[in-house]
Formats: C-alpha cells, structure tokens, sequence
C-alpha cells in the first residue's frame, strides 16, 4: 500500500506557503533567502512525488538539478548579503530602500 | 457696340488695379486719369443706349458673356452682362453723376497724403456698382453688391486716423452685411428652387413657385436691399457714414450705392410679385423709414447728417413706389434722387471746403453772402428734395405719392404727403440755417473753385430740367422706355375720387406749407428757435438720436453679444472645453503620482505584490475551468 | 526506471559551449593576471560572442536535418531559436562594448565583467533553444544568477548593491514559483518536454485544473523575467541601481530571452490549452501596458522612466503573444528585435550623458542636451519616438504587426487598450525630448562624443531607423526561411 | 502617362534636402560668436531652393494631370511583405491641389523664416521633412502608408512650435503632439481592422484604398471605423470640440510653423474626412452626417464668436481657423457636387488666406514685437502697402466676392443650402461675424492712432514682397478665374459624391425636370 500522492502533495504545498509567508513577514535578508530554499525544498518534494508516481525519473533529475541551483544561489546570495551587510551592518530588508518611487 | 459693354466696368476697374499698383508715380495725375476713364465708361455707355434705342422695344434685352466664373455641376454663375433699359439707366446714372463726383473731387481732395488711393477707391466703387446693375445673374449682381460695400467701407474710413472714421466704416460693412448675408441665403434658395441664378430663369419661373417660397425668396432679397438702401432696422450705419469724404457722401451714399436696394427690388419684381406679402412689406418698410428718417432729419445739426436721414427717407419712398408696383416710377425717383441729392451733398461739401469742416448748422449762417453759387446750389437741390412744382423732385414723389394713392393704398398716400411735409421742414430749416440770418461764428469762408462749382452747376441744371424726361408716369420718356422690363405703368382709371391733377395740387401743396413752417420757424426771425431748442430739449435730442435705434442696438445686441462671446472665450472654452482635456492630462499626471508611491523600494512590498499577482492568476485559470 | 542516455551530439549547444568556455577563460586569465582586467578581457568577450555568432550562423545556413530537437529533445535546433541567439548576441556584443567603456571610466574594470556577461548570454541563448522545461529553468538560473551578480557590479555603490538583492530576493522568489509550475506540469503531463506536454494535453486524462495551474505558474515566471505587471516591480529599483550597461544588457537581452521561453512554452507546451489561458495573458498584457505608460509619467531619473519604458513595451509583446498566431509570433519577434535595438541604444545614450558611472541620469541633466551635442540629442530622440511608436521608426512597425496579428485574433479590445496606453507613453517619451529640445541646458559644457558609446549608437540606431523604413530587411528573411513553421 | 515618378520624387525631394542640410550643419558659420545665423548663411538658401525646387517639380504633376475622376500617376511597389502593406501613390483631383499647396507654401514659409537665428540648419530641416510627410499624406494610397506620414508629421512640427516657438512654446508644442496621437490612436486600430476585414470580403488582406472600397462591412461595424476614422481627422481640421490646441499651437508656433500648421497640415483632416471616412464607409457617413454638420455649424459659429473678442492677433486669426475648416467640413458632409468642390477649393483658399494672415501677423510682430493689438494702431500711415496687403487678405479670408474666399464660401453654402437648409443658415452667420472680427483686428492694429514708439516701422521689405506677392496672386487669380481649379476638383468631387449622395439636390430636380 503506497501512501497516496495526495498527502506528499498537500504537505509540499504546506511547506511552499510556510516559505512563501516567511519571505513576506520577515526582514532578515537570510531569513527570507532560507525560506526561500525551503519553497524550493518543498517544489523538490512535489518533484520527488510525481516521479515515483508517474514512474519516470525526469522528476528526480529536476530535483537534482533544482538542489544545484539552489547551491548555486546560496553561493551568490550569500555573498550579496555579505557584501551588504559591510556596508550597512544590517541584514534588514526593510532599511534597504534607497531605490524607490 | 453692345458688345463692348464689358468696357463700362472694366474701364474703372483698370484705373483702380493702375492707382492702387502705382499709386505713387501717378499720383499727379491720379484725379484727371480716375475722371477720364469714369467719363469713358459714361460714354460707352451712351453708346450702348444708342444702339439700345436703335432696336424695337423688345429686343433691347442682351446678355453678353464674357467667361465662366464659377461653374460647378448644374451651378453656373458666368460673368455675364446684361444690357436692357433698366440696367442702361442705372448704369448712366452711375456713370454721369460718377462722373461728375470724380471731377469734383479733383479739387476737393487736393492736397490729401492719400490722393491716388482715393480715385483708386472711388474707381473701384464704379466698377463693382457698374458690375452690380449690369450683372445678368444673382450671384454675380451679389459680386458687384458686395464690391460696393467694401469700397464704401474704405472711403468711409479713408480718414482712418480718425477713430470715428474707421468705426463708422467698420459699421457701414458690417451692417450691411447682415443683409447681404440674408440675400445671398435667398440667392441659394432662389438657386434651389429655380436650378439656376440667372435673372432669365429665376424671374421666369417666379410665377410657378408657391407663394411661401416665393415670399421667402422675396423678403430674403429685400433684406439685402434694407441693409444696403439703410431702410430700417438696418439704417443706423448711413448717418455714421458721413465721416467719409463729402462726394463720397454725395455718390455712394446718396446718388448709387444705397439705390442698389431700390434697383434689386425693381429688377426682381417678378418675384415679389409671387408673393402676397413681399410687396406690402417693401411698401410698410419704405414708408415708415420715409416718415422715420424725415423726422429724425429736423433734429440734426450737422448738415451733413441731415442729408443722410434725407436720404434714408427718400429712399423709403422708392421702396414705398416699388411697394406698391410703381417700378419704373421707383426708378425715375431714383435718378432724380442722384441728381438733386448729390447736388445737396456737392454743396454741403462745397460748403465744408470752405469753412474748414465746420459743418454744424448751429454755427454756420449767413453764408449766401460769400458763397452764392454754393448757396444757390443747396437751394436748388432743397426744393427739388421737396417736391416744389416743375423741379425733377416734384414729378417723381408725385408720381409716387399717386401711384400709392391709385392702388387703393390711402394710408400709404397719407402717410406719404406726412413724409412729403416733413421733407419740406428739414431742408428748408438746413438750408436757412447753414446760408441765411447773420454768421453765428467767426469763419471766413470763400467760394470753391471751378472744377467743384461747374459739377455742382451740372447736376443744377439735372435738378431742374430732369422733369422732363419722365413728367408722367405714364408717358414720362424714362419710364416708357424702362416698360418692358418692369411692366407697363398701368393707367390707373382713377381709382380714388381724386384726379391726377388733384393730388399733385395736394402734394405741391404740402410741400409749400412745409417750406413756410420751417421758414416761420427759422427764417422769419420772429421766433427764437434757440429757445425753442432749449425748452424742448428731450424732444430734440430724441430726433437728433434717431429715436435711440443706434443705442437700443448698443444695449440690446453689442453689449450681450460681447459678454456672450467673452464669455465662450474665457470660460467655455478655456475653462470646460480645454479645461476637460487638461483635466485628463492632469488625472493622469496625479494618478502616476500616487501610483509610483505603491513602489515603497521595500522588497516585502514587491513579494507581496508578487504574491496577489500569482494567486489572481491562478485562479483565475483554475476557478474558470 | 531505465535511463535512457541520448546521443551526445553537442552542435546544436555549440554557441553555448563557447560562450561559457571564454567566460572560464576571462575568469582564469583574470585571475592569474588581475590587473590586465580591461580591453584585453572586452576583446576576448567580443571574439566569443563573434565566433559563437558564426556557429549561428552557419547553422542558419545548413539547416539540420529533419530533427527538430536534439540532446534527447531538451534543446531546440530550429530557426527560432537560432534566430533568438543571434539577437541575444547581437546584444551582449553591444553590452561587451559598452561595460569596458564603462568600467573604464569608473575604474572598475574587471574581467569578470565580461565573463558573467557572457555566461549570462550563454544562459539566454539557451533559454531561446531550450526544449524541455528542465532546460528551462537551467537556463533561466544560469542568466539570473548571473545577473544578480552583475547587477550589484559597481559593489562601492550602495545603489548598484541593494539593487542586486532585490533582484537576487526575488529573482530567488520567483524561480521557487516558476520550478512548482514545471512540477505541476510534470505531474499533470508526465514528462518536462514541451512537444511531450502538448501531446499529453491534447490527449485525454489529464487534469485540466493541474494543467492550468502549471501554466499559470510557468506563466508567473515568465512574467517576472519580462517585467509584466504585478510581477514588476523590482524592475525599476534593479534598472536604476544596477550599472547603465548592465541595466541595458538586462532589459534587452533577458526580455528577448524571456519572451523567447515564452512564446516557445505557450504556444508548444500549452498550445492546447492556449484558450484557456488567453484571460490570464490578455489580463497581464493590458494591465502592464496601462500601469507601465501611467507611472513612468511620474518619474524624474531617466533610468526609472526608461525602466517604466520596458516594463510598458513587455505589455505590448504579450499582445502578440496574446494572438498565439503565425502572425502573432513573427510580430512578436520583429517587436523584440526593434526593442532590443532602441532600449539598448537608449541606454547607450544614457551612458555618453552620464559620461562617468551613474552620474546625470536625473531628468535635469538631460535639459539642452540637443545643443549640448545635437547628434546625441538626435538619437535619443530617434530612440524615444521609436520607444513611443512613432513612423518612421521600427517600434512603429513593431506595434502594426502585433496589433494586426491581435486584431486578427479578434482581440480588437487589447488591441485599444494598447493604443491608447501608448498615447499616455507618448506624453513622457515627449516630456523626455521636451528636455532635451527645448529647455535650456543646466551645464553648457558640450557632451562629448565617444567611440564605444558612439559605436553602440550607431548600430542601434541604424536598426531603429532601417527596420521603420524598411522592415522587409528583417520580415522577408524570416519569411524565406521559414523560421515560424517549428 | 510618362513613367516618371513624379509624386515619389515629389514626396521626396525635401527630405532629402533635408538629410542635405544636416549633413552640411558643420559648415562655418558667418557671425558664430553671436550664437547665431547670418543672413548669408547658406542654409537657407538650400531649404529655399530645395522648397522651389519641389515647388516646380510639382508643376510637373500639374501638367501631367487630366481632369479625370480616378487616381492618377500612380506609383507602386511592396512594402511590408507579410501584410501586404504597399507603398502606393498617386493622385486625384483633390489631392492635386492639396499637393499645390504645400509645395506653393512651403519655399513662401522659408523666405518668411529668414529672420530665425537659432539652429538654422535644424530649423530649415525639420520644415523640409514637415513637408514630406505632408505631401506624403496626400498621395498616399495605401492606408497604413499614410498612417506613416499623417503620424511622421508631429514630429518635426513638434520641434517647430517646441524649439523655434514663442511664450507658452513648450506646452503647446506638447498638446499638439498628444492631441493628436490621441486622436489617431483609433485611426491605426481601425486601419488593422479593416485590413483583417479585407481578408475574409476581398480574399486577400489589404491596406491599398482603390481595393477597400466599397468593401462589404456589416452596418455597426462600418459606425465604429468611421468613428475611429472620424475622431483622428477631427482633431486635425479640428472640430469642435475637439479644437482647443489649435489657439495654443497656431500662437506659440513661430511664423512658418502657424503658416504650414493652418496652411497645410489642418487640410490634412479635412482631406482624410472626404479620402477615407467617405470613401471607406458612405453608409456610416450618411448616418452621421447629422452629427458632423451640426459640430461644423457650431465649430464655424463658436470659432468665429471667441474670435471676435481674442487680444492677440494670432489667437484671433487662430480661432478664424476653427469656424473656417467649419465650412470646408460642412461642405465635405453636404453630400452635394457643389458642397463637395467647394470644399475642396476652400481648403486651398483658407490656405492661402490663414497662411497668409499669419505671414503678415508675423511680419507686424517683427516690426512691434508684440501681437497685442491694444498696443498696436495707425500703422496704415506708416506701412501702406502693409495696411493694403493685410486688408486683401482678410478680405478674402471673410469671403469677399472676386476674392478665392468667396467661391468656397459660396459652393459650400449653396451645396449645404440644396441639402439641408438649416444649417446653411446658421453658418452663414459665420459670414457675417468674420467680417466684425477681422476688421475689428485690420482696425485695431492699422488705423486710429498710432503710437510713438511704431513711428519708424518700416514697410514691406524686398523678401516680404517677395513672398507675399505669390500668395495675393493666387488670391485673386482664384476669385477672379477659379475654372481651372474647378475643372480639375469636379470630376473626384463627383466621385466621391456619388458614393453618399442618395438622392440629387433639389436644384438638379429642377434641372431635370426643365428638360436641360
């Protein structure tokens, strides 16, 4: 009895709200960028759960190729806020509105 | 020699083209030149009556062509020339008295910075009055109207520094615009009714028209011919009018211009004719301007303004003879008009030459003494204006006063005789006034010299002897000979219980008792007409007014018409009409500016907005399914 | 599960390969001998995208033979896509030219300039050839990623920082969308390639609500990278801090990429479902052309105002997106290549006023900018009527071809709404020359002429006025070749 | 028929004169340290002669012009391939005259403009590619061609009103150009649609004129094109109310700018509204005839009346404008031969004469530099042939008769008057009220008395002659002979007549039945 596709679904689905909600309540530049990685952890998750459902592997290279990416994206998130971070000794998005209107 | 018709026209037009592009280097001979070709025009045009008389009665209708004009479809407005007794009297009138205003003006306008330009103007005004009277078509008999008005205009504010001048000119054209416009609207009805402007095709077919259209075409024409004739409503420009030159006066707002309305009428009795109510208002019109201007004549003082209402009246009485069908009657009165008319006017000016412009009748006086050709001139022309028996003024108003009276019409003779004696006060009291009793200022006035006194001595000699060619209206040469165009006079079998004989004794009679009331008045020197002046103050000022038409039209028309359009200027249209597209232009300036504060530079703001966007749209995909 | 391993045919990725191989060897060379960053570097870039351009080209002229996708269906080997590269090239070329000016002159010459640029331009090359959605989304990483670095190049400048983290946050955010979008897809059709998708999607058992959701999601994505509304708003905060050539490259090259996805994705993938979808693209169209043309009248830096510009001219593309016709798509096209070739040269001209790094890009400077150097002033005003669509100028024929190919869809609506929407853009394209023309100049100082920048100008310009006069030069080629029939 | 092509050479001819004269911007200047141009630069002497040189060119389109109704010289080739767009001249009798009178104009705005010192060469360049776009309007053929040229001209005239204008130049400038995008916003639409219409009704997708029409299209659809087309060509005639940033534009624009602006570019409205609103939908025009006449009327009175209390001469002579393209609209619409022809020739007349006003409000504001006519008077005595030259114009800018004034304004009328009464009537209070504001304006600036500091205003200069003397030619060579003219206009006038009127006047009833 395989567990139905339905709950990997809903769960993944929970963990991309969860994600989507930290990225608009909190401030903190990592903090957003962390919910971020667990949107695409959760979007991994669903990836994972059609695949082995539909029986096809292209999911899982996705999966693969989605958790390249989001090192990648540390590497160069990291460094951004890093850099910024000097500047202003602040990892606070909201301070960060110099380009506006 | 008919052919060559065109030549009467176009002999002043070239002289005007040639003293308006070379007005300088002709300037020495710009009277004699402008003179000789009005003169040539005059003779061409004897000719052309020579001929004319030369054939039977009915043939002398020709229309010569010179080219197409304006010809669009089954619109045809050829210049086209239209010689037949009717246009051949108007056109020796023009061209005689022209003729003899020219040679006047020679010394008149001596010495003005703008001499050239005043015989190119006044060569002008020949040749589009000239075009006017002998125009074979509507349109181009509008041409010619037209033309005079414009020429009036710039010989009335020829002394344009004058402000009074150039507002008096701007008046005249645009008064008589509001009638000219109402004609040119009865020359398309008459075009859409008829198929064609041609007088042949237009009066021809006057008889098949329904008497509401025919009406319309009719009081259409005439209200052209009110605002050029000044008859009223349409009069207030003429008296304004005399701040032009005087033998501007004398030919165009005497002698031709302001007949052409008397002359539309005439020419386009057929459809006047047509209508049951056309005629009657002509006739309402000329007679009520005839008593109106005759009274509002008494209480001027300027000479000059006395002759105008004098012409406003005269004119009411053409009008009051083509009212009542007396057409070639009309016309004889017309002629006779220009002869003693001009005459008045040559003398006023005759007498304004002399005292420097002073031409106040209160002020002047006793001037028979220096000026007795002058003086005798005025006299002349006065009791011609009158009616004073064998002088060419009294068969003409006689002959109208009984046509009035044979047509059954006896209010409209009544009221006549009234004008008749009114007629009679103000020139006598003018003349007594300006030439008899002692000077009421120091003036030194002299006589004018020849080339002024021979015309004037000319046109005497018309006011005098012009009886006689048309003592009766029904055997009178010049309206036997304009018989075939506007209708046999009718030999009235003696429709009222008065004879021929009887009304002219009445009328003579009016007018003698008009002339001895006014001399009572101011030549007996046993009434003191200052005093009088002084006591009935309101009356006088009333008359001098014009009975307050000019200020009604002020308070009535200028004042709200200048508020209406300040008020479409300054508010509606640059506060709703530019102010709504400004106002959109200016909405979406501030909507921008509210919207670019949506861009908060946060980048939460940005998520969220990310958010409702990707949520809206998938739903809306998904929902929809 | 068996795995299948496709033939390793690497041609159809060539122009790729180079690319990305010349940015690795700009990033060794740079690092060995850092401080021989400039021309040198600029060189080699332009000879990469040059030889990368003549793989292009060639594989223009030999078509390969009946594929249509090669590497196990994940890339595209058709004209499109080659058609897409050359203009992306075309574009990063420009780019290359402009940065080394640029840099120069704000001493920040770096090579790594040139190799981000170019593993951008590889990422978007692909994204135009990219036949599965795996493809995809590596393609549009690669190009973003890069991006976000490039954007935050000038790192002294706390503009040029903050915006390569708005652009990095949500670029991060948006990609997290856009890959739940291919996992829909994938679980709703069963497989990432698009021919693969369409064939599920038009066959019978697949749910319509999943299948929708994907291509709302893919749509959302895209719709981030082109800047259509709501999905913009980082566009002017990341065009105005980012350095002007970046910005340019950014607006030009990522838009022409994006669209290309785009209409590759609509039109194959979800072709079936493309009715469906119609509301969804109508909606965003209309709205980012109205919001982009009503607030870029309230701007007063010209980058943000040129950035309103693109997010505007975005709305307009998706018009022929919109008419998911052969004329639709040719209309689309032709549109991207006339917007490529004005917003880069506008921001070329941005880069002569500014003469040194992100000085005088405030309206102000811009006043008597005419007389301070009438050529210039020439151009930008070329640049902005063609931005405004005015004849005879290529962003006029740009709009008739995809407004012809809506009306044809029977989109007349959109198609009013665009017009007029285009009239509220003329008031600030004119505001813009208004400056430029008719005020008189703060400084009197001549602005000087330059030879990069006057290079970039040139051709720009060159195509802005060629294509308005003549748009057979690029409409019949594309014709011949067919290029539409994929 | 040679195989010459006269109208692409035409058309063409300024603009490279143009590209000429910008090529040769960096020629030395005389007097560069003023910041300015001098007479003798060469400059306008090239505009000049490449203006005459058009000017003669299409002399040579006159003589190959037979009075035929249909298009004529037409010239053709592909344009935008794939929808069919093609680059297609040629000319009718209308256009002809319209062609005429720019290239007439347009060396007499030169030789007016000669006084501008700023930018010359930009100047004279931007007017040349001003007068290609405008001939290209008026033999344009293919639709979205002349979409081409009808929006290619804002440009240039933008910058003339924006650069070389006066006072409120810029804001003016701006409205000009936003009215009228906005205005032919629709326009493109419409043109795309009835291209896509053409598709399915004639087999094949067209924008060429001679093929769209008479094109089958269901009634509604037909009401909203015209619409669209309609609300483009208001604009530019303009119509109220629709008019507003015609004063603005017509009083900041310098000389030349007002002279082509009223001259020509207003004529192209007119011109559209008879070339596509009536050719491409007779039935829609027939439906709407009672809108557009009654704006004509209340565009030729409402003119007319803020006419007569403008300040500024400019404004004044502005607003004139507005209540004569009145007439010129109400003719057009009339739906009569007559109405139609006068139309057309009252475009040419009001060219002549409103360009002609503002030649000489520019030369009394180079004389004054003002157009306040509070401050101005008396000039008569100084400036006689002045005085004399502004009378004959404004003469036959309120329809004298002899003057070209008058033959428009009486077709038009008449025309008008055979189909509907009423609004004749009401217009032809427009007679009398241009004749009180124009005197009103002759008075107030050439007689009375004249202020001190205009007693040594000069007269007409040699080069004022020099183009003044063309134009009164032209304005009584047309009142006194129009027949060529006439001849030329009547055959399309009929045409296009044709199409809308479905039944004859009431004057040809007449005729018919008189058996002639």
């Amino acid at each position: 009895m395989r567990t139905p596709i339905a709950f990997f679904l809903v769960v993944s689905a929970l963990l991309f709200t969860i994600g989507t909600v930290g990225v608009l309540v909190r401030r903190n530049a990592l903090v957003i960028f962390m919910s971020i990685e667990l949107q695409l952890n959760a979007v991994n998750l669903t990836l994972i759960a059609f695949s082995r459902q539909l029986g096809e592997v292209n999911g899982q290279v996705l999966a693969f190729f989605s958790m390249v990416v989001a090192a990648a994206e540390v590497v160069v998130g990291l460094a951004i806020i890093v850099a910024i971070f000097r500047r202003r000794v602040s990892a606070n998005v909201d301070d960060i509105n110099l380009l506006r209107w | 020699m008919t052919d060559l018709i065109w030549l009467v026209p176009a002999l002043p037009l070239a002289g005007a083209v040639a003293l308006l592009l070379a007005g300088k280097p002709l300037r020495r001979i710009a009277g004699g030149l402008a003179s000789l070709l009005v003169g040539a025009s005059f003779v061409v045009s004897v000719l052309v009556l020579i001929d004319l008389l030369g054939v039977g009665a009915e043939e002398r209708t020709v229309a010569v062509k010179i080219f197409d004009w304006i010809s669009v479809g089954s619109f045809e407005a050829p210049v086209e020339l239209r010689v037949d007794p009717l246009s051949m009297v108007m056109a020796l009138t023009v061209t005689g008295v022209g003729f003899l205003i020219h040679v006047y003006s020679i010394d008149y306008m001596h010495g003005d910075p703008r001499y050239s330009r005043y015989f190119a103007y006044l060569n002008l005004f020949v040749a589009a009055m000239l075009t006017l009277v002998l125009a074979n078509n509507l349109v181009l008999l509008y041409v010619g109207w037209e033309g005079v008005g414009l020429c009036s205009y710039l010989l009335i504010a020829f002394w344009f520094e004058r402000r009074a001048a150039a507002d008096a000119g701007k008046k005249a054209f645009i008064v008589t615009r509001i009638g000219d416009t109402a004609m040119l609207i009865g020359i398309f009805l008459a075009f859409s009714t008829t198929g064609s402007v041609r007088f042949d095709e237009v009066f021809g077919a006057a008889g098949g028209l329904a008497s509401g259209t025919a009406t319309a075409i009719a009081l259409l024409l005439f209200a052209g011919a009110v605002g050029k004739s000044a008859q009223l409503p349409l009069h207030v420009w003429l008296p304004d009018a005399m701040e032009g030159p005087t033998p501007v006066s004398a030919l165009i707002h005497a002698a031709t211009m302001v007949t052409a309305g008397v002359y539309l009428v005439v020419r386009a009795h057929a459809i006047f004719e047509a209508s049951e109510v056309a005629l009657g208002v002509v006739a309402v019109v000329g007679i009520v301007t005839a008593v109106y201007a005759g009274l509002s004549a008494i209480g001027q003082d300027d000479l000059k303004r006395v002759l105008a209402y004098s012409t406003i009246s005269q004119l009411g009485y053409m009008f009051l003879a083509a009212g009542v069908g007396a057409y070639a009657v009309a016309i004889f009165h017309l002629v006779a008009h220009a002869f003693f008319k001009a005459l008045l006017f040559l003398s006023a000016g005759s007498v304004m030459h002399a005292t420097d412009g002073v031409i106040d009748v209160t002020r002047l006086g006793g001037l028979r003494r220096r000026m007795p050709v002058t003086a005798a001139s005025f006299a002349v022309g006065g009791l011609a204006l009158a009616g004073i028996p064998l002088l060419v003024g009294f068969f003409s108003k006689d002959q109208i006063l009984a046509a009035a009276y044979e047509a059954g019409r006896t209010g409209l003779w009544i009221t006549g005789l009234v004008a008749a004696f009114i007629t009679a006060i103000y020139i006598t009291r003018a003349y007594l006034l300006t030439f008899e009793g002692e000077p009421r200022s120091e003036l030194h006035p002299h006589e004018s010299p020849a080339l002024m006194s021979v015309p004037m001595a000319v046109l005497g000699v018309g006011a005098v002897l012009g009886g006689l060619l048309g003592a009766s209206a029904q055997t009178g040469r010049v309206q036997r000979f304009l018989g075939p165009v506007v209708g046999e006079p009718e030999a009235h079998a003696a429709a009222g219980a008065l004879s021929e004989v009887g009304l002219s004794v009445i009328a003579s009679a009016v007018a003698v008792g008009g002339i001895a009331l006014a001399w009572a008045l101011y030549g007996s020197g046993r009434v003191d007409w200052q005093a009088l002046r002084a006591r009935f103050g309101g009356a006088r000022r009333a008359l001098s007014r014009g009975f307050y038409v000019d200020d009604a039209y002020g308070a009535l028309l200028v004042t709200p018409g200048k508020a209406a359009a300040s008020f479409s200027a300054s508010v509606l249209d640059t506060r709703v009409v530019d102010g709504a597209v400004n106002g959109i232009g200016r909405a979406f300036v501030r909507l921008a500016g509210v919207g670019r504060r949506l861009q908060t530079g946060l980048v939460r703001t940005y998520a969220l907005a990310f958010l409702l966007g990707a949520a809206a749209l998938v739903l809306v995909l998904v929902v929809r399914t | 599960m068996p795995i299948e391993t496709p033939d390793l045919v690497l041609a159809p990725i060539l122009p790729e390969l180079i690319l990305s191989g010349v940015a690795m060897l700009i990033l060794l060379v740079d690092a060995a001998r850092p401080s021989r960053g400039g021309r040198a570097m600029a060189l080699l870039a332009a000879a990469g995208i040059l030889a990368a351009a003549a793989v292009v080209i060639r594989q223009w002229q030999v078509p390969a033979a009946d594929e249509l996708t090669a590497l196990g269906g994940m890339v595209a080997v058709d004209r499109f896509a080659l058609f897409f590269r050359l203009v992306i090239l075309a574009c990063a070329l420009l780019s290359v030219l402009l940065g080394a000016h640029y840099l120069e002159r704000t001493g920040e010459g770096r090579g790594e300039y040139h190799a981000l640029l170019l593993f951008a331009a590889a990422g978007m090359t692909l994204l135009a050839a990219a036949a599965d959605l795996i493809v995809v989304f590596l393609a549009l990483e690669v190009l973003s990623l890069s991006l976000y670095v490039l954007a935050g190049f000038s790192w002294r400048r706390l503009a040029s920082q903050e915006a390569s983290l708005k652009y990095f946050l949500l670029g991060a955010f948006s990609s997290a969308f856009f890959l739940y979008g291919i996992a829909l897809a994938y679980g709703a059709a069963g497989t990432t390639s698009l021919a693969g998708i369409a064939d599920a999607l038009s066959g019978p058992g697949t749910s319509m609500a999943l299948a929708l959701a994907a291509g709302g999601l893919l749509l959302v994505g895209f719709s981030f990278k082109v800047a259509a509304v709501p999905f913009h708003m980082w566009t002017p905060d990341v065009y105005q801090g980012a350095p002007s050539p970046v910005t340019g490259f950014m607006a030009a090259g990522t838009k022409v990429a994006g669209f290309a996805a785009l209409i590759r994705v609509t039109t194959v993938a979800l072709g079936p479902v493309s009715w469906e979808l119609l509301p969804a693209v109508v909606g965003v169209s209309a709205l980012t052309m109205v919001v982009g043309s009503i607030l870029a009248i309230a701007q007063d830096d010209v980058k943000r105002v040129l950035a309103y510009s693109s997010i505007a001219h975005a709305g307009f593309v998706l018009v022929g997106v919109a008419a998911a016709n052969q004329e639709g798509v040719s209309g689309s096209m032709f549109y991207l290549v006339a917007y490529a070739a004005m917003i880069l040269g506008a921001f070329a001209v941005v880069i002569a006023v500014s003469r040194t790094g992100e000085g005088r890009t405030s309206l102000r400077s811009y006043r008597g900018l005419a007389r301070r150097n009438p050529v210039l002033g020439a151009l930008l005003a070329l640049f902005l009527l063609s931005l405004a669509g005015i004849p005879p100028t290529a962003g006029f024929i740009a709009k008739v071809l995809v407004f012809e190919a809506a009306v044809r869809a029977g989109l007349s609506g959109l198609v009013v709404v665009a017009v007029l929407a285009s009239v509220v853009a003329a008031f600030f394209y004119i505001r813009l020359i208004v400056l430029a023309y008719m005020e008189d100049p703060e400084e009197t100082e001549r602005v000087p002429a330059e030879p990069a920048p006057g290079l970039a100008l040139g051709v720009t310009a060159a195509v802005t006025l060629l294509l308005g006069i003549l748009p057979g030069l690029l409409l019949d080629p594309l014709e011949r070749a067919g290029v539409l029939r994929w | 028929m040679s195989s010459f092509p006269w109208l692409t050479v035409t058309v063409f001819l300024p603009l490279a004169g143009a590209v000429v004269l910008l090529a040769l911007t960096p020629l030395p200047r005389r007097r560069p340290e003023a910041g300015g141009y001098g007479a003798d630069d060469p400059w306008r002497w090239v505009a000049f002669l490449v203006s005459s040189a058009t000017f003669v060119v299409s002399l040579g389109i006159l003589t190959e012009f037979r009075a035929e109704p249909g298009f004529q010289l037409v010239e053709e080739a592909g344009w935008v391939g794939p929808l069919n767009i093609r680059y297609v001249l040629g000319l009718d009798g209308i256009s002809l005259f319209m062609v005429l009178l720019t290239t007439f104009l347009m060396p007499l705005a030169i030789l007016a403009s000669w006084r501008v010192e700023r930018q010359v060469p930009y100047f004279m360049a931007s007017l040349l590619a001003l007068e290609t776009a405008m001939l290209g309007a008026f033999v344009a053929l293919d639709l979205l061609l002349f979409f081409v040229f009808f929006e290619g001209l804002l440009f240039p005239m933008y910058l003339v009103i924006g650069i070389w204008g006066s006072g409120r130049r810029v804001y003016a400038a701006v409205k000009f150009f936003l009215f009228t995008m906005a205005g032919s916003a629709l326009l493109l639409v419409a043109i795309l649609f009835l291209a896509f219409r053409s598709e399915t009704a004639l087999g094949g997708m067209t924008f060429d004129l001679r093929q769209l029409v008479g094109m089958d299209l269901p009634a509604t659809t037909a009401r909203w094109l015209f619409l669209a087309f309609f609300v483009a060509f208001a604009v530019k005639v303009p119509l109220f109310p629709l008019h507003t940033w015609l004063p603005d534009a017509h009083t900041e624009a310098p000389t030349a700018g007002s002279v082509i602006l009223a001259g020509v570019l207003l004529k192209l409205g007119a011109y559209g509204l008879i070339r596509f609103n009536l050719t491409l939908f007779p039935d829609a025009s027939e439906d709407f005839r009672g809108l557009v006449t009654t704006l004509a009327v209340i565009g030729i009175v409402y003119g007319a009346v803020v006419a007569l209390i403008q300040t500024d001469i400019k404004r004044l002579v502005a607003y004139s404008s507005v209540s004569h393209l009145g007439f010129v609209v109400l003719g057009i619409f009339a739906g009569t031969l007559q109405g139609m022809s006068g139309g057309v020739i009252q475009m040419v007349n009001h060219g002549l004469s409103t360009g002609a006003l503002f030649l000489i409000v520019g030369m009394l504001y180079d004389r004054t530099h003002t157009r306040d006519l509070a401050r101005l008077g008396g000039l008569a005595r100084r400036t006689p042939v002045l005085a004399g030259v502004f009378l004959v114009v404004a003469l036959s800018s309120l329809g004298l008769p002899g003057l070209n004034g008058f033959v428009g304004e009486l077709l038009i009328l008449l025309g008008t008057f055979d189909a509907s009464r009423l609004p004749a009537v009401i217009a032809a209070t427009g007679v009398v009220l241009s004749a009180i504001y124009l005197l009103w304006a002759y008075q107030r600036s050439m007689h009375g008395d004249l202020p001190a500091e205009l007693e040594s205003t000069p007269d007409l200069s040699g080069r004022e002659y020099a183009y003044m003397v063309p134009i009164l030619v032209a304005i009584v060579a047309i009142g006194v002979f129009p027949k060529p003219l006439l001849d030329r206009i009547e055959p399309a006038a009929d045409r296009h007549v044709r199409l809308i009127a479905v039944e004859p006047s009431s004057a040809d009833v007449v005729r018919a039945a008189g058996g002639d």
